[in-house]
């Protein structure tokens, strides 16, 4: 295991306290609120309720109805108010309650969210974010677990964001709330109140478009992100023990991707494995599949290989297991790629 | 707004007869009837959420509080109407002749239990809020393009009405008189957000005016007042009329769904405080009481075959033969893309998970 | 619903006043100030259908018809107010401080024209129907927050009462009792389809009883009664009363768009031959010239002033400097993405069309 | 020049006129409207307007109200009766003004139209068509420009089909009609009043999941679809003057793409230059070169170059040439993998 810079420093002197996933959201949505009376916070049931897996716990009494708003049940309208919003100044935090129901904000995403600096040669810029839970594997019902990140990665003026634990969740969070352009910010349901981290207590952040090397290794490039990074660690453990082993990336930002961290690594190993929960035709996958053509295209040993969610829709929770990538199915393409 | 639009009531909740205009139509046939049904789903739900509690079964969505609105609206459904309900609204679904195994297995996350039913034309529960109101809408008026006499109902509760889908249902039906009926349940909360703060309007019947329709606003802990309404609104879509938006005022006894806590957010100690006296299953029974259609035998035995097929059901649900993971890929399109089918392949390869 | 909300006009067609309490407001000054506006924008209008004629810029909106309700509406607004106008309100856009070279740019397919302007909040045209609804609601939202005494105006058209945002826009805006003025321009059509078939409620203002906000009616040809109506509107928002949906009864004398053949679907020679007798422009004049304050002078001296203004403003739009590629890159983010900064490059290489 | 079977066919005996892409697919509906009363058109300006490009000029007055439909201005909740009125046995065929104007749509899109078949497991299957105008260099304000396929490709239960020709247009059309299942048919806004051709006067398919082989070669595989296919081939016809001669195939179909067509010209060329106008990023571009990759990735010889619109929002239409892959950046690419 790499330890990260940032998490080196993060362990040395600061004040940290053991959180997980959906507690360090509360705690990086706290600082922000606390440090810039410009940010507030929209969505269905992020006041009283504290949004319905709590991450917005406890910030409307503290920060008062203002700055933590109910609204009604109203995506568009939402979004479309945060984006008022923001023309005037504001830095408005939305929360979605599940990727699935990002749906009905899409026109708003598709054009205005994105295009407003471009449209006004930057004399608007949308200083906001996006939140909103995505993925599998946590027995929710129909739509409630979809993770169409590939929607926004394809839209020009938005970033696409995706932490995989408990320190990157925060510095992430905070990075995209003080970014000056929109950015989606995808929290992996299924690790909410998984693993618990140390996390600074005080306001930092990990930078946008830079993926992680969380695991070394020379023989496979393996590609993930949020809820996946298990998934995939789970996979590359199992290898180790073949005498297989991987260079594990945690790419936690989707647009733009980290294509240097990919190269270096690609350009090293010639074998490539990615792994994600959305649909495969289409996926962000293929992109990172067409980065690598691109970039490190005579390093290459074997054809690099996927493992997604199918082109199904994503099933009812009892077959959510079989839709979701599986270790044995990472591992598998692992072989495949090595024995290529 | 509530003076324009009073609240239609046939029975109070002592049971007293309120509105003598209707006073034929409350045979005790019909009471029994609308009993029966209201029984049956209240017992489904009070096994719903002890099944969720067992963990025999995920999230679970009860709807206690509002069978008679669910109930009344259900059984005013001619056989070849076509119905759009929501998540919370398995108690209609079940009143019009949804399998209940299949609901069964539809909160065990089982696709196999999506469609409600195999005969009836009951729409799988609507997830996305509102989206299912412009279908309704669209199958009411390919009822009229084939000149038939069917209408179509669609359920929503009131945080649906601030989206843009139930906007568009509604003024896409009000332009074209599709026979639909708007069957709003206004339970006071969308989630946790209580209906005043979802809207600025006193009533949700109002909204009607957007349309030009006609509007209803109704007890809806009042069966009876309930039945009658949707009756009317369907007569009325039948007839050419257009649609209805109909707000059946009731109240959520319980959580939002299982995994939720009222108490976060509400005075929950004093809705259960009150649950006796609001209670639309114990009005009817007042009724029934107090104009000799209470038949206690008749009860008993009612009850012990509810319980007997709803028993019988679970029994169904959990001895259902494992879920085949074939069928995720198999209805996507008729004929599997190539994609699918070596996605398919691949998965049996691998195994999946057994 | 006419009853309801009947139509608000201060001066008939033929320049009568038909509403004593407002006779104080209409001065000479003001009658010469609204005057001087609707003339410029309609001179700026011909022009405009005039250059897309000759191929000088591309597809155009003409507003012809509507001149009284953007004049009116648009010097209703105070200084630090919010404008959120439609891709047919650049008449609005200009007489609250458009930059005209600006706006000409923008018909030339011209990012550069996009913004209205770089000192007044006037957001770029939505061209997304009812999508800029919210914004305003949002906007005005902001300035509570911020404890200011702003308020925001959204234009919009009798079609966009159909969407979706429409309906989310003014109910969040109706919730937060947001200080903002939906000011919607029923111009009787959405390209081809008549207001009649866009919906089936009789007018438009009854929408705002969705809302339970305050609705006004008015003849959107008189630019007094417009003029006055958005200034009450304007004061409730300020004064914390929350939104208001105004709408303006109004003519789209001409095609949708210079891309549209309006003879296809409604009786253009009758909308011709009944143009001056409702036109807004000529309503103003017979007022003024019945009650003294027409100056033939003066409306020759503006004319000339008016004329200068437009060619100046053309000549700088034919003389403005060749569009530039990279503008198109480097705004999506204030700093490009490596994607974006090598698609530039190579389109750089390439050399990108000269 | 290659000449397709089914051209070949039908320029022997059958009965054609000469057309452009615009009037074929008029012609397609007229005769799937005169075929089957379950086939209705609903949208907006469709009727009396006979649509803002006159694809359904002529049909209402032929058919009447009841099957050529004027609907409010409601993408959502005109496409979301459609859904009812296909649960109810009808055929709609849905016209979306503009591409761009989908995005209102896009919930009942990526909800229902691609879902209920799968949630009902074949009990409702929706036969219903969306039709869309789509892309950039027509002078166009803004947002009626967008090329954004790659969306609908990604979500599955959709097929995605754009023709280039007039003979494509009605022949794929018809098949999208008849499909039991659910497509969005791209129409090249571009192309519309182009080049005429020799169409069938009767009823004809074009089969979906076909791409077609429009001119042979042996160096490099071109890949192209809708309105890049001009661009494509003109770029290839000046490459052919300096001796490099290429495969160019009009992909037809966007999902399920046709793989069988894509390897074997690559297996024979070793080399592939996409051309679309979407984004670049996450493209269907993208999609293309995840399968090459997976079927052919021994026979490559030149990374794979994608010739595409940019990641930024399609610009007004000053830019709008810019914007837009040109012949020169074709050619410029196909040189690239050539010399690699
Ligand atoms: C588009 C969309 N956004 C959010 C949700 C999450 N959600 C599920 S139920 C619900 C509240 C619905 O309230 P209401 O319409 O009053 O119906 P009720 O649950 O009270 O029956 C919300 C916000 C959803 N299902 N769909
Ligand atoms: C979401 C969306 N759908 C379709 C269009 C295409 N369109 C442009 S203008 C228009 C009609 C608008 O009518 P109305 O709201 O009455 O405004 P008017 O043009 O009469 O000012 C349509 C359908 C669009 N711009 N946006
Ligand atoms: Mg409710
Ligand atoms: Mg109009």
């Amino acid at each position: 295991m790499v330890m990260s810079k940032e998490l080196a420093e993060s362990r040395s002197a600061v004040k940290t306290n053991s959180l997980t996933v959906i507690q360090a959201i509360n705690n990086g949505l706290n600082v922000m609120l606390g440090k810039d009376k410009h940010t507030l916070i929209l969505g269905e049931d992020v006041g009283k309720n504290g949004g319905v897996f709590r991450a917005t716990d406890g910030l409307q009494e503290k920060f008062g109805e203002n700055r933590v708003v109910d609204t009604p049940l109203s995506e568009a309208g939402f979004v479309g108010a945060a984006v008022g919003m923001a023309f005037n100044g504001l830095r408005p935090i939305v929360e979605i309650q599940f990727l699935g129901f990002i749906y009905p904000a899409f026109e708003q995403i598709a054009t205005h969210v994105t295009r407003t600096r471009t449209r006004t040669l930057g004399h608007y810029n949308l200083q906001m974010v996006i939140r909103a839970p995505y993925g599998s594997g946590v027995r929710s019902p129909e739509i409630h677990s979809d993770s169409v990140e590939a929607f926004f990665a394809h839209m020009p003026g938005i970033k696409v964001v995706c932490p995989s634990n408990a320190y990157d969740a925060k510095g992430l969070l905070i990075a995209a709330i003080e970014d000056p352009d929109p950015v989606l910010f995808l929290e992996p349901m299924r690790l909410y109140r998984g693993k618990r981290e140390d996390v600074p207590e005080a306001k930092y952040s990990v930078e946008l478009g830079k993926g992680k090397l969380v695991e070394q290794g020379d023989d496979v490039t393996v590609l993930a992100w949020g809820a996946m990074m298990p998934v995939a660690l789970t996979a590359t453990e199992q290898m180790r023990q073949h005498g297989i082993t991987c260079d594990v990336i945690d790419l936690r930002t989707l647009y733009p991707l980290d294509k240097d961290i990919i190269s270096e690594s690609v350009q090293k190993t010639g074998r490539v494995v990615i792994v994600h929960e959305g649909h495969e035709t289409g996926g962000v996958g293929s992109e990172i599949i067409s980065i690598i053509n691109n970039t490190s295209f005579l390093y290459l040993r074997a054809p690099m290989e996927r493992v997604t969610g199918f082109d199904v829709p994503v099933p009812l929770f009892a077959l959510e297991n079989d839709y979701l990538p599986t270790p044995e199915r990472v591992s598998q393409a692992i072989r495949k790629v090595v024995n290529f | 707004m509530k003076v324009r639009y009073p609240l239609f009531q046939i029975i109070d909740k002592d049971g007293n007869l309120t509105n003598q205009k209707y006073e034929d139509k409350l045979t005790g046939d019909k009471a029994k009837l609308l009993y029966y049904h209201m029984t049956r789903i209240r017992t489904y739900d009070q096994k719903g959420v002890a099944l969720q509690r067992q963990g025999r079964i995920g999230t679970y969505v009860p709807f206690a509080g509002q069978e008679a609105s669910q109930v009344g609206s259900a059984l005013a459904l001619a056989d070849d109407d076509w119905m759009f309900p929501t998540y919370r609204d398995h108690g209609a679904s079940l009143t019009f002749g949804a399998d209940l195994d299949r609901m069964l297995l539809h909160w065990n996350g089982r696709m196999e239990g999506c469609l409600p039913s195999r005969k009836k034309n009951i729409l799988p529960a609507s997830i996305p809020i509102a989206t299912h109101l412009p279908h309704a809408a669209g199958a009411a008026m390919a009822e009229t393009y084939k000149g038939t006499n069917n209408a179509a109902i669609a359920y929503f509760g009131d945080g649906a009405t601030s989206e843009g889908d139930f906007h568009e249902g509604l003024n896409i039906a009000s332009v074209f008189k599709a026979p639909v009926v708007f069957f709003n349940q206004n339970n006071g909360f969308a989630i946790s957000l209580p209906v005043e703060r979802q809207m600025n309007s006193e009533t949700i019947v109002q909204k009607s005016e957007a349309y030009g329709i006609q509007g209803v606003r109704v007890d809806g802990m009042d069966v009876f007042a309930v039945h009658i309404a949707v009756q009317e609104a369907l007569e009325r879509a039948r007839n050419g009329e257009g649609p209805t938006l109909i707000e059946a005022v009731t109240i959520r006894f319980g959580a939002h769904t299982t995994a939720d806590d009222p108490s976060k957010y509400r005075d929950q100690e004093k809705i259960n405080r009150m649950r006796d006296e609001v209670d639309p299953i114990l009005r009817l029974e007042r009724f029934m009481t107090m104009n000799g259609m209470w038949d206690e035998e008749w009860v008993k035995q009612i009850n012990a075959v509810i319980k007997d097929e709803i028993n019988t059901a679970i029994e169904a649900m959990e001895s259902y033969k494992k879920p085949d993971v074939a069928i995720m890929f198999d209805h996507v399109f008729e004929k599997p893309t190539w994609t699918i089918e070596q996605q398919r392949q691949n998965l049996l390869r691998v195994g999946g998970r057994k």
